[in-house]
Order: structure tokens, then C-alpha cells, then sequence
């Protein structure tokens, strides 16, 4: 199988289903000739025409909004937010028409549509270039929320999210665009919406995380067991709604121990979402506190972004105060 | 609709080239809006429905406007555009169930009364939020030039809604897109209690479509026949590849905001007098009694039937069940949510108790 | 002492203060001739004139953003958005201007000011008038986020939020705007931000509840008094942002039991960011799991609102399920 | 700023009233801008900062309009108004520690490169959002107007920007407010690889202003003098109570977007040479040679003083060290929060990994 990376397996993923799927429509900022800031869409618009690549008007709320548009009338748009910190022009579009169609209209009407977008930190993108705020979509009901970590399910997911029949925002970690790299087939397949991965398995802490902190997460459970011997069992969740909450307790129940890691501010992060679940559900398991390891409660710093993402060493700290209940 | 005829000025004082079907039938819906309007601020009145937000003086703009499309064109209204959906032929007995929310309705009571969507006649579900439609409407005509359908947009809108960025956002798009749209401002001279003055100082709204390389025309909102004529050239302009159109028409709301608002608290008497007398459903009427082609007695009986639809419509609905409470479960996404379906299992089915 | 509503509260705090401080600016739609149309604003603009009380165009993205360049030039703005679920067009300003300008411009800038805004359900009000959107504006850093429960607090929060330094979100429960009622002082005085009320001492669960749903909570508490002679201890949360986690730490160290109720949706709702923090630093007192007890991951219904919003039985259910560990 | 002078055309082939002393300070913060874009490119090419937006070929408009202010009158920049700050005075060393993000820097660090702010010369800091800052330009010159302090706004935006709600929304209240603002337009050609033309179908991106009832103007960019005299007109009939002017200047960007960019993705090498020969220093310079206010040794003396000055003040801030990482907790509110501080005290400040 070819190895390729994160923003290479979005483009593959595009393309071949574009050559499928002639209802599917490509819109944002600077995706066509350009081949997005990213290069996610190159070559897209030379094979497919502007037709179907289209270079906008800088307004999200345009593209979001018309993106709907077409959705409703059968089209099958994939818009492009060319950083997530810029979807807030959309936010209206999004919680108001994206979210609720189905359900105000009685079923009536619905948008068949993914949002991608980049998102998180590591490219010394200050507060602008560098947020990761899943945890607002995730609190509107009526979006699915998809992230992947590494080339597989970047493209595994991503097909399965054009079919999806529901509106989905597609969030693609952007720091591990270039960094991580992977066997994908070419062709076809799909990773079910819904289901997380296990990516390394253990019986003494659990470690949930998603995106570009799966590899934090990882590392530190190779530190972990280099330095302690403790063997974390690290589960990807991959989407976060729908949220695998089966795979989280049966790991919660097997390890007791919890530790949660996101690069979004700490207060209302998704990882609260993720410790509510488990406090509900799990609580007679639990050895100890259930631990966050988060970005903090400001905006993403610049200079000092490096200290400002949950690290290896922040990792390994809650590893290790949580084997110490 | 809007079946082509060869002559004009066929009828004494009128200059269109409708027939008089057509004329009797743009009448007839007008009536129908303005008495189901009537009735539905009665019926709010009386605690037999929750809210309801009135159209009366506006007909023209919306009946004018749906009178030039084909059914497969597609409609965005908002919250106010009853004349529109009356047009369109959805039945009296379905505005209803919305209005009571009741299993009927076609938005199985999930969204607040008058926000409607009927998909069987392309009149697509209306939010809240003002211009939130806009951009989507605009989308649905990027879509059909995509397909090459021939098909075209009618988007509403008031005259408050040119101030959002989705306003912007929308006619930008369409005129960068060259989308089959047409925006049927109907500036009724007030956004709730802020009067357009204060919404903007440009000299008038359709002046605004130029920022977005396209036509804006300002007319006569509350005359029936100028409404229909100036959009049915904005849809055959569209249709024909010509790009979006606004059509500005300036009417006036002759009744409250919505059943929550007080209108004596911002407007003055002698300007609802004013537009009393330019009420277009009684001005259409004596357009076609001076053409001859109307009389007491026809209206008289027009009026019982419509009455009597009415009634019945009310009668039927009323008799109709709630949804159910597991309902409220449903149509968030195409397949529930496991959960969700967690949530609706574990859910006690209990009112809350009022304060 | 005289007896006043919620809405009254708010619109004495606003005439009191705008009295001293000729720097405030109120702003928004129909807030001026028309006082409002909840009528918060009544008799403002009488007093204050058109250049205080400023009737806007419709563009809340114009209202919070020039509402910004007010505060930054010196005033003291507050401006209103009519319902909650139209502030959307300005979550773009709110995300990154209000909240990141003082860390953004290492502290050569700042805005202060209060956005006022009704929330929650309980009118009939649908999916675009009922939203509890807190959640959203709690995970945004640099803001504060405030809700009153009571005329009193509402009256003295807001005072304390006109005259704090930062940018506050001040959420009014408009469901009890004019159903509760209670004696609130003329004249100064305030409430401070940050410090949770004790609204009812019990010993057996805690029930942590804001805005409209500290009624309920505390209806349900004397529910269950009488019928199973539990005795809930009732917080009023008062501000999200900062949390008061000594007062949840401590309830939860004297009950070891945590009944959590919000009106908006569950997944991301604000419950879970104070199940985390319960989870995080207090597990070792639980007795059970915590439970919580919101609104659906549905729109907000129409019809069937009142199975939607926590009633005083589905607070009860998870009182009794509570007890039962 | 902006000295009067009584005569017209005293200098040869050209129009001013500017004086001598003028001419050459608007010249030399015109070849400030250039040497240390320049510069700064360099720098980012050598891995010595992170990133930078040029922005050489607009410092005509930046610095035409900005000569016509008054310092206790704001300016509202985007990453690429170098020049702005440059003639408002922010001295090179500050531009540079903000461009390394150490603790020199008036920012602390927290923004990324080219998001520029220095009250001390009301130059408001920058957000990377397209058009975010218009709103707020206009609520500052809506409270100056309230607190009839006779001074004025400036705000600069791109012709991308003028596509956003935030444009329309700040517009629009400007327009109704007859707020004291004046909107430079930088029409670059350009948002990043969108070409005006399908930016807008607009005639110009001047015709906007209309629809917000003010006057919008299209002028030569790349003439300093020319940018300068619209903006005094338009910068006193603001000051004097008539409203915003929206001035529309016609320009490019010499160079990529930002360090990220690579124009020649979707720019044609003729286009980039067509507006070489327009370069709007190098044309001052002929000017004011022609003008016999400037020769190849003033020129020749000018660039060596600034390059020794660029010099010296990347020399001292490269020196300066990084902002510890404990002050990344500081300056979120206006005291810290516990949970900040609890935060802070319980953080292990170990830098992330590199993938
Ligand atoms: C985004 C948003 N902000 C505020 C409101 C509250 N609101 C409801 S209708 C209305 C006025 C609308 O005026 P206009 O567009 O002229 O339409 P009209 O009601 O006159 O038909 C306002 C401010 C809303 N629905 N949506
Ligand atoms: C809201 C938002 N959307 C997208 C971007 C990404 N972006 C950065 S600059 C830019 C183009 C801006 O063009 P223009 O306004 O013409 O300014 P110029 O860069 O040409 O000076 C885009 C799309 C952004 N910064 N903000
Ligand atoms: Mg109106
Ligand atoms: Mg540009």
C-alpha cells in the first residue's frame, strides 16, 4: 500500500470520490487555482472545473450558506473553511440553518454536506491560525463531528462523511498534516462514523484523545512504559458525535484509570463531556480522579505555543499522578 | 401560473396581460390571506394558538411576486409570507395544523407558528433569525444554474434584513455567481419599532443591489399587477441566464409586529390611516369592479367561502392530537443517535411545572 | 424593601447606574423608543436620549462590534441582543475581538462591557427563542459569563458587571423575567461575581442549578422533602465563568451526591464542565455517579416544550436514582 | 502633520501645498516601509521570525492616507499596514520585537507575526479575521462623535474584505451614524489567490459606499499625493460632521500574500512587471527628483542611514529574550482568575514535542 500523509489522503479521498460522485461540489476560499492554503484541493480544479472547484468570495457565511443551498436542492457540497478560526462568520449559518433544517422542517428538507476545516495548533499560527473549537459543534445538536488522526481514517473517514446523509464538520488536524504518514489504500473503503480505535492497548490507565494530540498521547504511553513501566491503553475516538462512549467504558472498566487530553481550552472542552460520561456511567470503576490534560483557558499564545499544547512530559505528569491513587 | 395572453389593456383601466381567471385567482388568494390573517390574530387572541405573526398589507407583494413563478421554481419566505404560501396552494387546514402545532402539521409541531415549510410546493422552511435564509436561497440557485434546470429562486425579505452580513453574503453570491434569483424586498417601513430610516441612509433599499453588480427596482408594493409585472421580468431575466434581481416593494404592516408587539408604542395613527387607504387587497377589489369584473354580490359570496374553508379548517385541526411526547426525539438526524435514543429511554415524560 | 420582578431588576440597575456613570451607552434593537420587547429598556430613552439609548439597525455583528470600539475608546456600552439565538452574527466579534483583545494587544486594550441577552425556554418560544447557549461562551476565554436567578442578584450582578473591568456575558432566564419576584433594595448595591449562593442547605445531595432552573431544582428539593425526606442542598451557581469550585467542592464533600441541572442540551452542555471539575477534584466523596439532568441533544421543540425543559419529576427521578447508591 | 502652506505647484510637476520637509517625510517612511519589508522577508526566508504579510507596492496608500491624520486620531490596520505605523512613528526596533515575538514586544508575544498594536500612536491591534476590525473602527468613531472630541477614524481593509458581514455591518452603522470614519479601501487586486472579479461583480468596490449612503471614491493608490489629498478631504469632512467617505486605492501587492504564499500559483509574471513599473516609492522618488527636491546622493545617503538603523535594531532585539513561559497565563482578564492561576501553578512547563 502507498504511504502518503494526512493532507495527501483529504485530497485522495476528494478527488476519487469527486471522479464517483458527480453531484459533489467544492467551495471555499482559494481551493481552486490555488489548490487550497494547504494544497488539500490541488489538482482538483484543473481535473474538475470551476464548476465544481469554486474560488468564493471571502465571506463564510456565503460559503456555508449557499453550501446548504445546494445541499438541500441534491447537490453534494464540501465546503472549505480555510482555518476553523475563521468559521465564526459562519456560526449563524451553522447553529441556525445547518444544524436544525431536518428537524424544523418536520424532515422535510436536510443537508447532506461536510464542513472541512484545519484546525489546532503547532504551526506557530498564533490565536488566529491555531484554535480548536469542536467543542462548540459538539454542544449543537443536529452535526456530527468527525476528527481524524492519522492518513487511513483521514481518508476512511472523509468518504465516509460525503455519504453520510447528515451535516458533519470534518475537522483535519492540521499540525500532523505533513508529520504523519501511513499506509492507504487507493480506492475505496470507509471507517465507520461512531466507532473509536484502540490504538495501543493497556490495562493501567486510559488515555482518550483525538487529532494531533493521539500522537502526544501516544508518545507518552511509550514514555510511560519506558520510565514506570505502566501500560496505557490509548483509545482514538475519531468522531466525537456521535461520541463511542461503549469503547470508553469498556476501557474505563478495565483500566480505572482516566486520563483525557485535548489541545482546546480546559473549561468546557470536550474532555468534560468525555469525564461527564464516565462520571455517569463508570464512576463505581474509577481508582481516582479523572484528569484533563488541556490547552489552557486563554487564547492560543504565539511565542509560547510549544508550552501552551499538552505535551509529552504534561502527559506523562497525569500518567504518572493518576497511578499514584 | 401567469398564462400568456396576446392583448393588453383588455380591461377597462387595467393595463396587464392576465386573463381574467388569473386576476380573479391573485384576488381570491389576497382574500384568502387576509381573512386567514384575521382569523389567526382572533384565534391568538383567544389562547386557541400561541403566536402568530400577521400579514395583512403585505399581500400584494407576496401574491404579485408567487404569481410569476412556476411551481417548480422554488421559494425562501419568511415568517410573514402567508400570502405566499396561500398562492402556492398549500391548504388552509395545513396553516392551520402549523399554527397549533398539532401532529398535522408538516413541521410535526416542531418550530413556533408561522414558521412554515411546505416542500410539496418549494416553500422552504422558514427560521427565525433575520437573513439566515438568504445565503441558502442563493445556494438552491447556484445549484439550478449548476443543473441547468431553469428553474428559479424567489427569496423575501424586509427591509431590516438588508443590515445583516447575511444580506451581504447572500446577494454577493449572487451576483458574483450570476445565480436565477429574484430578492422580493417588501419594505414595509419598519423593523419591529425601528423605521427604516434608522436602519440606513441609503436613498433606497433597491439602491443596494448595485453594490453587488446587479439590478435593484423599487416599485409600488401594495399594487398587485405592478408587483407581478416587475417580477416577472426579474424571473425571465433569471431564468434566461440573466442573473439575480431586487425588487424592492414598499408596503406597509398594517397590523403589529407579531402577536407580542404593541405597534401605538413607536407608529403614529395617521400613518396606518394613510396606508389604510392603500390596503391593496380593497384597492385589486375596485380595480375589478371599475373593470367590470367584479361586483357586491360575487364578493359576498367569495368572502362566505372562504369563511366557511375557514371554519372548517379550524374546526378539523383542532380536533387533532399533539404530537406525542417521544416525537420530540425524533428527525435531529436521518437515523437516531444511539444517545439519543438513550436519552429518550431514560427520559421522564413529565411536564414541567409552570412558575 | 420593595418587591420587584426580574425584568424590573434589570431595568433599575440600568437607569441607577446610567444616572452615575454618563459613560454608559445602551444598545440594540428596539431597545429605545420601544423599551425593549421584553421591556428592559422601558423608559430609557425618555431619560437618557437617542444618543444613550440607541435604537440600531438589525445586525447584531454592528451591535457588539461597535459596542467594542465604544469600550475601547472609553465608554461603558451595553448593548442587548434581543434573544439569545440571534447573538450568532456576532459570535465572530464575540470570539475574536471581546474575548482576546486585552491578551491580543499584551494588554494595551481592553473592552468593557456587558452583552445582555434573554435566554432559555419556557415562552413557547421555539427553536430561535428558547436557546441556553452559555456553553459556547464559557469555553471562550476572556470572558466572563453571569446569570441570574433571582431580582436580587439580578439587580446586584448586574451592577458588579457594569462596573467590572472585563467583558461580561450577562444571560437573563426570561422564562422567569416577571414570574419571580422578590425584595431588592433601591439605590447601590452589588453582588459579586465569581461567589456561588447556598439557596438551600440540606445534607443528603447537592444540586448545582443557574438561571430559570434553580427553581425547579429547588422545587424538586422541596419535593423530595416531603416525599422520601431527602434533604438537597441547592447552589446557585450565579456566575459560570469564573466558577466558584470551593462552594461545589465543599457541597459535594458534605453530600457526596451531585445532581446537576441545565436547560440547555447535554453533550458539551456547562453540567459537564462541572461534573469535571467535580470528578477531578472531589471524587473521592462521591457516593454515586453524577447525574444530570438538561435539555435534550435535540432544537428546541415547539409543542412539546415542557417534556423538553428539566421539570421538578425528571429532578426528583435523578434525586431518588441518587439515593439509591 | 500636514502642515498648511498657502501656494499651489511650487515645486515643478507638482500639485501640492505640501511643503519640502513634508514631501520628504512621507518619502522616507515610504522607504522605511520598503527596506524593512524587504528585510523582513529575508528574515523569515533565514528562519530568524516565523512569518511576515509584505507589503511593498502599498505604501503609497498607507502612507498617503495616514500623513493626513492628526495623532490623536486612530487608525484601525491590517497585517499588511506597515507603513501606518511607520509614519505614525512605532520605531523599527518595536516593529521588529514584535516580529520575533520576544519580551520587547508591545504585544508580549501573543500574536503571531504582522498582528501589530501600539497605543501609544492609535494604532489599534490587529486580528487575523478579515474585516473583524471594521465594526469596532466605527463604534471608536461613534464614541468620538458622542464625546465631540473632533477627532477622526481611520480603517483600512483589503478588497477580499469588503465580501464579509462584518464590512456591511460596520458600514452600514457608519452611514446611519454619520460616524467621523474614513474606510481605506486597498485594493490590492487580491485576496490571497481570488481575483477582484470574482470577489465582486460590483462596477467598482468604491460603488459600495452608496449603498450605505455615503460617498465612495476610486483613486490612483500608488500616487502618495493623490492618496493623501483624498483623505485630508475626506479625513475634514469627517472631522467637521458630514460622515464616513469610503476611499477605494488602487494598488498591488509586489509580493506574495504572506511567507506562506506562492503567487505565482495563480499570478501571470506580466501583471507582477505592469505594476513594477508603477511602484509607488521608486515614483515619489522620480517625482520629487523632477520636483529637484531629490537626487542619487540623498537617495544613496537615506537608504544607507536606514539600513543602519534596520541593522542595529535587529541586532539589539535578536538579544532579547523570549517571554517566559509563565506570562502566557497573564493578561486574559483583567485580574487573573483563580482557576487561571491553579492552572498556572499546576502546569508542567515542558514544551510540546516536535512530530
Ligand atoms: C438575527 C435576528 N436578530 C433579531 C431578530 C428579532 N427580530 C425579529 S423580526 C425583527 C424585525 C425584522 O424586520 P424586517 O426585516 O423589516 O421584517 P418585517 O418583520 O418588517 O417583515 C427583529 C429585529 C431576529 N429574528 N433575528
Ligand atoms: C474571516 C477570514 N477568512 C479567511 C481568512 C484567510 N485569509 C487571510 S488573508 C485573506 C485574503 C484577504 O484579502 P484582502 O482583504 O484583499 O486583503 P489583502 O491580503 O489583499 O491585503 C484570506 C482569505 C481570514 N484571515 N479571515
Ligand atoms: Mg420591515
Ligand atoms: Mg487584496
Amino acid at each position: 500500500m502507498p504511504t502518503i500523509n494526512i493532507v495527501q489522503a483529504v485530497n485522495q479521498a476528494l478527488r476519487e470520490e469527486m471522479r464517483r460522485d458527480d453531484r459533489i461540489v467544492v467551495l471555499g476560499e482559494d481551493v481552486g487555482k490555488d489548490g487550497g492554503v494547504f494544497r488539500a484541493t490541488e489538482g482538483l480544479y484543473d481535473e474538475f472545473g470551476e464548476d465544481r472547484v469554486m474560488d468564493t468570495p471571502l465571506a463564510e457565511a456565503g460559503i456555508i450558506g449557499t453550501a446548504i443551498g445546494m445541499a438541500i436542492y441534491g447537490l453534494n457540497p464540501i465546503p472549505e473553511i480555510q482555518f476553523l478560526d475563521f468559521i465564526y462568520p459562519a456560526f449563524d449559518q451553522i447553529v441556525t440553518n445547518l444544524a436544525k433544517l431536518r428537524y424544523r422542517s418536520g424532515g422535510q428538507y436536510s443537508c447532506h454536506l461536510v464542513v472541512r476545516a484545519p484546525y489546532g495548533g503547532g504551526i506557530k499560527g498564533g490565536h488566529y491560525h491555531s484554535q480548536s473549537s469542536e467543542a462548540y459543534f459538539t454542544h449543537t445538536a443536529g452535526l456530527k463531528v468527525v476528527i481524524p488522526a492519522t492518513p487511513y481514517d483521514t481518508k476512511g473517514l472523509l468518504l465516509s462523511s460525503i455519504r453520510d446523509p447528515d451535516p458533519i464538520i470534518f475537522l483535519e488536524p492540521k499540525r500532523i498534516y505533513r508529520a504523519v504518514k501511513g499506509e492507504v489504500p487507493d480506492g475505496e473503503f470507509t471507517v465507520p462514523i461512531g466507532k473509536a480505535r484502540v490504538a495501543r492497548e493497556g490495562s493501567d490507565v486510559s488515555i482518550f484523545a483525538y487529532g494531533a494530540m493521539l500522537h502526544v498521547a501516544m508518545q507518552a504511553a511509550e514514555a510511560a512504559k519506558a520510565k514506570n513501566g505502566v501500560e496505557c491503553e490509548v483509545i482514538d475516538l475519531r468522531t466525537l458525535v456521535p461520541l463511542d462512549t461503549d469503547a470508553i467504558i469498556a476501557s474505563v472498566q478495565k483500566t480505572g484509570r482516566v486520563v483525557i487530553v485535548h489541545e482546546a481550552p480546559k473549561t468546557s472542552g470536550f474532555g468534560a463531556e468525555i469525564s461527564a460520561q464516565i462520571a455517569e456511567r463508570a464512576i463505581e470503576y474509577l481508582k481516582g480522579p479523572i484528569l484533563r490534560v488541556t490547552g489552557y483557558d486563554t487564547p492560543f499564545p504565539y511565542t509560547l505555543e510549544e508550552y501552551y499544547l499538552p505535551s509529552v512530559p504534561r502527559v506523562q505528569a497525569a500518567i504518572e499522578k493518576i497511578m499514584q491513587y | 401560473m401567469g398564462e400568456q395572453l396576446t392583448s393588453q389593456k383588455r380591461f377597462k383601466g387595467l393595463e396587464t396581460d392576465l386573463s381574467e381567471a388569473d386576476l380573479k385567482k391573485i384576488y381570491r388568494a389576497m382574500l384568502v390571506t387576509r381573512l386567514f390573517d384575521t382569523k389567526s390574530m382572533n384565534l391568538q387572541r383567544q389562547g386557541r394558538i400561541g403566536f402568530y405573526v400577521p400579514c395583512s398589507g403585505q399581500e400584494a407583494a407576496q401574491i404579485g411576486s408567487a404569481f410569476a413563478l412556476r411551481p417548480d421554481d422554488w421559494t425562501f419566505p419568511t415568517y410573514r409570507d402567508v400570502g405566499v404560501a396561500v398562492l402556492r396552494g398549500v391548504e388552509i387546514s395545513k396553516l392551520f395544523a402549523h399554527l397549533m402545532g398539532n401532529s398535522d402539521d408538516e413541521m410535526l409541531g416542531k418550530q413556533m407558528p408561522s414558521h412554515w415549510g411546505y416542500k410539496e410546493v418549494n416553500f422552504v422552511s422558514v427560521a427565525s433569525p433575520i437573513a439566515t435564509h438568504l445565503p441558502v436561497a442563493t445556494g438552491v440557485a447556484m445549484a439550478m444554474k449548476l443543473e441547468k434546470t431553469g428553474t428559479v429562486v424567489v427569496a423575501y425579505h424586509g427591509d431590516g434584513a438588508t443590515s445583516e452580513g447575511e444580506f451581504h453574503a447572500a446577494y454577493n453570491f449572487a451576483g458574483v455567481y450570476k445565480a436565477p434569483i429574484v430578492f422580493i424586498c417588501e419594505n414595509n417601513g419598519w423593523a419591529i419599532s425601528v423605521p427604516v430610516a434608522r436602519q440606513t441612509v441609503s436613498e433606497t433599499l433597491a439602491a443596494k443591489a448595485e453594490a453587488y453588480g446587479f439590478e435593484g427596482v423599487r416599485i409600488d408594493g401594495n399594487d398587485v399587477l405592478t408587483v407581478y409585472e416587475a417580477t416577472k421580468k426579474a424571473v425571465e431575466k433569471a431564468r434566461s441566464g440573466g442573473g439575480p434581481t431586487m425588487i424592492e416593494c414598499l408596503t406597509y404592516r398594517m397590523g403589529p409586529h407579531s402577536t407580542s408587539d404593541d405597534p401605538s408604542r413607536y407608529r403614529t395613527r395617521e400613518e396606518f390611516e394613510l396606508w389604510q387607504r392603500r390596503d391593496p387587497v380593497e384597492r385589486l377589489r375596485r380595480t375589478l369592479v371599475e373593470a367590470g369584473l367584479w361586483d357586491d354580490s360575487a364578493e359576498v359570496k367569495l368572502r362566505s367561502e372562504i369563511e366557511g374553508e375557514i371554519t372548517r379548517a379550524i374546526e378539523k385541526e383542532e380536533k387533532v392530537a399533539m404530537p406525542s411526547p417521544r416525537t420530540m426525539f425524533e428527525g435531529v438526524y436521518s437515523t437516531e443517535l444511539k444517545s439519543l435514543s438513550e436519552q429518550r429511554e431514560n427520559s421522564v415524560l413529565d411536564k414541567v411545572s409552570k412558575e
